[in-house]
């Protein structure tokens, strides 16, 4: 179980990943995108990480919705609004509630996906944060599912978007900027997928160290 | 990076500074956001348009906002698409009670905020409030298809500020603006090319590399790379080069049209007129009626050297529009 | 050598025929001379204004031929001055009957053609051809001095030609338009930079080399070097040295005055913006007022990323002028 | 004695120098110029060779005069009017002659700088032209004064304007384009002197070879 304390920790933990990470994925924008991933990520997580100072008492919907409009009013781009939608989704699902059960995270994250497929209209291929997010997400659900716990399934997630993110090398984009280069995006990996492999490492390495 | 700013973080709050300051008597700043208006906005009763996207496009959008085309410009961080905040606020402040019509380009940013803008909008169930979007797709160099994104938004948005303006302008209602905005979408295309890349300033290096002897084609206004990438050829060749894809999209014959030579930022403008002459002759030959002519920097990639083409096929409607008034820092006619 | 053209040799020709099918409602070009003249050209009546110098300064000085500025502009080669036979051209063609001014940056070799092109048409003793001339010196780069060739004209000269061309188009006789354009020049001040050099298209290289970290101060509009080189400073920093040197050079406490932020032709319109807000806090701190404010490219140096500043300090009968109508293709206002 | 026809073939291997020469003229001046004075005289003087085909049967006047419109209507710059002056100001000295003798030369010399300094003002000393002919029009007088014939005054003239470009290194441009420099002028020698000095030589040249 994850409490609303431990929510804004692993939160704040994915802001400072994020500025580690800023020029990597801002240089994988830069090779087939608009170079701004990084950059954009940045501006957003660390304003929320600011407004969550004040925030560890709140519950746990109110810690995410809060994340998400300030990703939404700070990020911009893409990435801005699919983010932003997630967080809100997710936190829809814990409205009101200081703990995060396993079965809540199997709903938050299962929402989290539909928001953004929902927002931006992809599917699994077409080179985007979604081809890191649904591997993860499925092998997530099935790994509470078998009573693993939600340290084993966070880690197989991770994996799995690590996976994902691989995978992206291997096709060309039909979504986002990318796909303007067609066949020319091959090869490289998506910065989108990438940013959320690192999330979903940020919330694994978080559980696996606590225990 | 050679630029000139102070702060990569505050490039765009100073930039918008700086353009209220030169254009007091065409544009204020809402306090506290990055949104232009008029300097008399809201216009009572007329129809309102918006536009906007990533900043570094200058003059779009900002420079166009003004009598006869825009009412506002939403300037997102450079490149990046602004959020839905600012954009309600940039809705809201133009709204004259005649309706509110977003200009957008299509990216999958730009549509996703503006679309979220919208939903704020609803939700906060402004009565007096009607909004309306068009989506400009003039980029030739990606196919289109409906199972992708679809084609870009460049330069040819602003053949749809000018015209859509002036219907506005004329006071005409909000579903007609929107009609007439379509209409130039559809007969609207455009394609660019780059002889160099440009740099963001918060990623402080170019987005590419290009060889000595290299160019980009087929590429956006974001520093992106283009649809390949190719030797450097001379100006009449590469002019042909994007006259004919933008001619091979829809059919021009017999049609009078609109050209736009749009400097991407760090060209001469001696190119670009040397590129018009091209384009003069190629339409000439192909007995297609130059009505009237734009060479500029209208949307631009910061300093990148480059250039699009862009063609706006016309009917006795939007050559009225076209040739009405305006009045905006960066377009001026009588 | 990255450029869109064909040839070197004939960039210059291929880019008046560019500008003549862009706006052959505002130009028309004399045949067989690199000269554009107004499309309506000769104006009955009307004192003519012509300028001209070497080619690269695009939209100088072809973009402002038109009602409000000039009638005639005169294009040498890239950054080479004007042969005499096509200024003669010029004059013959632009004359109207109330006499011709030509205004000129003063460059020796500008100096000299024009100077030559006055004794042609005095030896063809034209009747009907009164014919004046002011020299324009506006960079305060280079110290003054009776035994150098002194200033040179740069940015600040398209103030002359819309303010001496206000005063044409007002029907004021030729002593009085060409005592304008003293006005103008004597209360005008420039100053430049660049972060990079540019390439004439026949020399194929550039014109200087700088460090990653290094720009030149004090330059001209001919892809020169300047009076210094120094490591980059900020937007800030730079804005601030330019507008002290001007300030130090006329009096301009108390007063108002316009302001131009010039482009050398490869700087994003965004950093132009920057410096212009810079400029309006140094202004406001020192009481002085500004009055009108133009950003963009006037009076560039081919893709050399740089500014200049100018400042002019106005009376009330320079404002007025400066407020007419204009229209041409590179500056138009109501 | 140079007559009509050798006068024509003179200028015409000017013409040809000044191609050979046109890159280093022009590096000379991206110095300290605009970088265009190569360019300036190579446009100038293929005109000029061009022109001359048919007139070699026409005086030394005409020659020397089509000579200096040519160059004053293809030329521009700085350069232009002043070399477009010096040859018709020679022009002037031979109107009507078919033979140039050595007080012609004298004269025409004469003439050409006298020319020079009305119409650009400048003065020796100033880093121009003027460096390299002043001198070499000095000797070129006092050689021929002594009886030392043509073709010594000029091999003494092309020397003396040889060390009119090295001098020019060493002070500061006072005049022209360069002059915007100040001090930075210093240390490189001036375009239109190097010019100069490459017209001179050919003579010389030209001079030697027929003897
Ligand atoms: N329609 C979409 N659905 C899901 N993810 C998307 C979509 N479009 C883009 N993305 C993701 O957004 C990332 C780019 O984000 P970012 O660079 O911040 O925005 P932008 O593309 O507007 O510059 C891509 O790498 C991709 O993973
Ligand atoms: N006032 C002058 N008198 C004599 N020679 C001059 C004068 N001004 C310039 N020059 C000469 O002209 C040369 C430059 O010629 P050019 O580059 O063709 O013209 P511009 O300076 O107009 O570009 C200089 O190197 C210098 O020798
Ligand atoms: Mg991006
Ligand atoms: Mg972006
Ligand atoms: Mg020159
Ligand atoms: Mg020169």
């Amino acid at each position: 179980m994850i409490d609303h304390i431990r929510l804004v920790s692993i939160i704040q933990e994915i802001a400072v990943v994020i500025k580690e990470n800023k020029e990597l994925l801002t240089e994988l924008d830069q090779a087939i995108g608009d170079g701004d991933h990084g950059i954009n990520l940045d501006r957003g997580f660390s304003a929320v990480k600011e407004k969550l100072n004040g925030l560890q008492n709140k519950d746990c919907g109110t810690i995410l919705n809060t994340t998400a409009m300030t990703l939404i009013s700070k990020v911009g781009g893409a990435s801005g609004p699919l983010y932003g939608t997630a967080f809100m989704r997710a936190g829809q699902i814990v409205a009101g509630k200081t703990q995060i059960t396993e079965e809540d995270a199997v709903k938050m994250f299962d929402a989290a996906i539909q928001g953004i497929v929902l927002r931006g209209k992809a599917n699994k291929g077409d080179k985007t944060m979604l081809d890191a997010l649904i591997p993860a997400f499925e092998i997530f659900k099935t790994t509470i599912e078998a009573n693993e716990g939600l340290n084993t399934a966070a880690t197989k997630a991770a994996e799995a978007a690590k996976e994902g993110v691989e995978y992206t090398k291997t096709i060309a984009a039909k979504k986002g900027r990318a796909s303007y280069l067609g066949d020319r995006s091959i090869g490289h990996q998506d910065p989108g997928a990438t940013s959320t492999y690192l999330i979903l490492k940020v919330v694994s390495d978080f559980l696996a160290k606590e225990n | 990076m050679k630029k000139l700013i102070n702060n990569p973080e505050l490039v765009v709050e100073e930039m918008l500074e700086g353009i209220v300051k030169a254009h007091p008597n065409y544009v204020k700043q809402l306090e506290g956001f990055n949104v232009l208006v008029r300097a008399n906005a809201p216009v009572k009763g007329k129809v309102a348009l918006i536009s906007g996207g990533g900043s570094g496009h200058e003059p779009s959008h900002g420079g166009f906002v003004g009598k006869g085309m825009l009412d506002g410009a939403v300037a997102g961080a450079v490149f990046t698409s602004p959020t839905p905040d600012q954009i309600f606020e940039a809705i809201k402040a133009v709204n004259g009670g005649a309706g509110v019509l977003s200009i957008i380009k299509n990216y999958t940013g730009d549509v996703m905020n503006f679309e979220m803008a919208a939903e704020m909008a609803e939700m906060e169930g402004l009565e007096d409030l009607e909004i309306a979007s068009v989506v400009v797709d003039d980029d030739v160099a990606v196919e289109n298809s409906t199972w992708t994104t679809g084609r870009r938004g460049i330069a040819g948005t602003v053949f749809i500020h000018k015209i859509a303006g002036a219907a506005a302008e004329k006071g005409m209602s909000l579903r007609e603006v929107k009609e007439v905005a379509e209409k130039v979408i559809a007969n609207v295309r455009s394609m660019g090319m780059s002889l160099t890349p440009c740099t963001v300033p918060a990623a402080g290096k170019p987005s590419f590399t290009l060889g000595e002897n290299e160019m980009e084609v087929g590429l956006g206004i974001h520093g992106e790379p283009g649809t390949h990438r190719d030797e450097i050829k001379t100006a009449d060749e590469i002019t042909t080069h994007l006259v004919d894809k933008i001619l091979a999209d829809i059919d021009y014959s017999n049609s009078e049209v609109a050209v736009m030579v749009n400097g991407l930022g760090g060209t001469p403008i001696m190119e670009l007129y040397v590129i018009n002459k091209k384009v003069n002759e190629i339409l000439a030959e192909k007995g297609i009626k130059i009505y009237k002519t734009l060479v500029g920097n209208y949307m631009t990639s910061l300093e990148m050297a480059g250039a699009s083409i862009t063609l706006l096929k016309l009917d006795e409607q939007l050559k009225e529009l076209l040739d009405a008034a305006a009045d905006t820092p960066a377009f001026t006619q009588f």
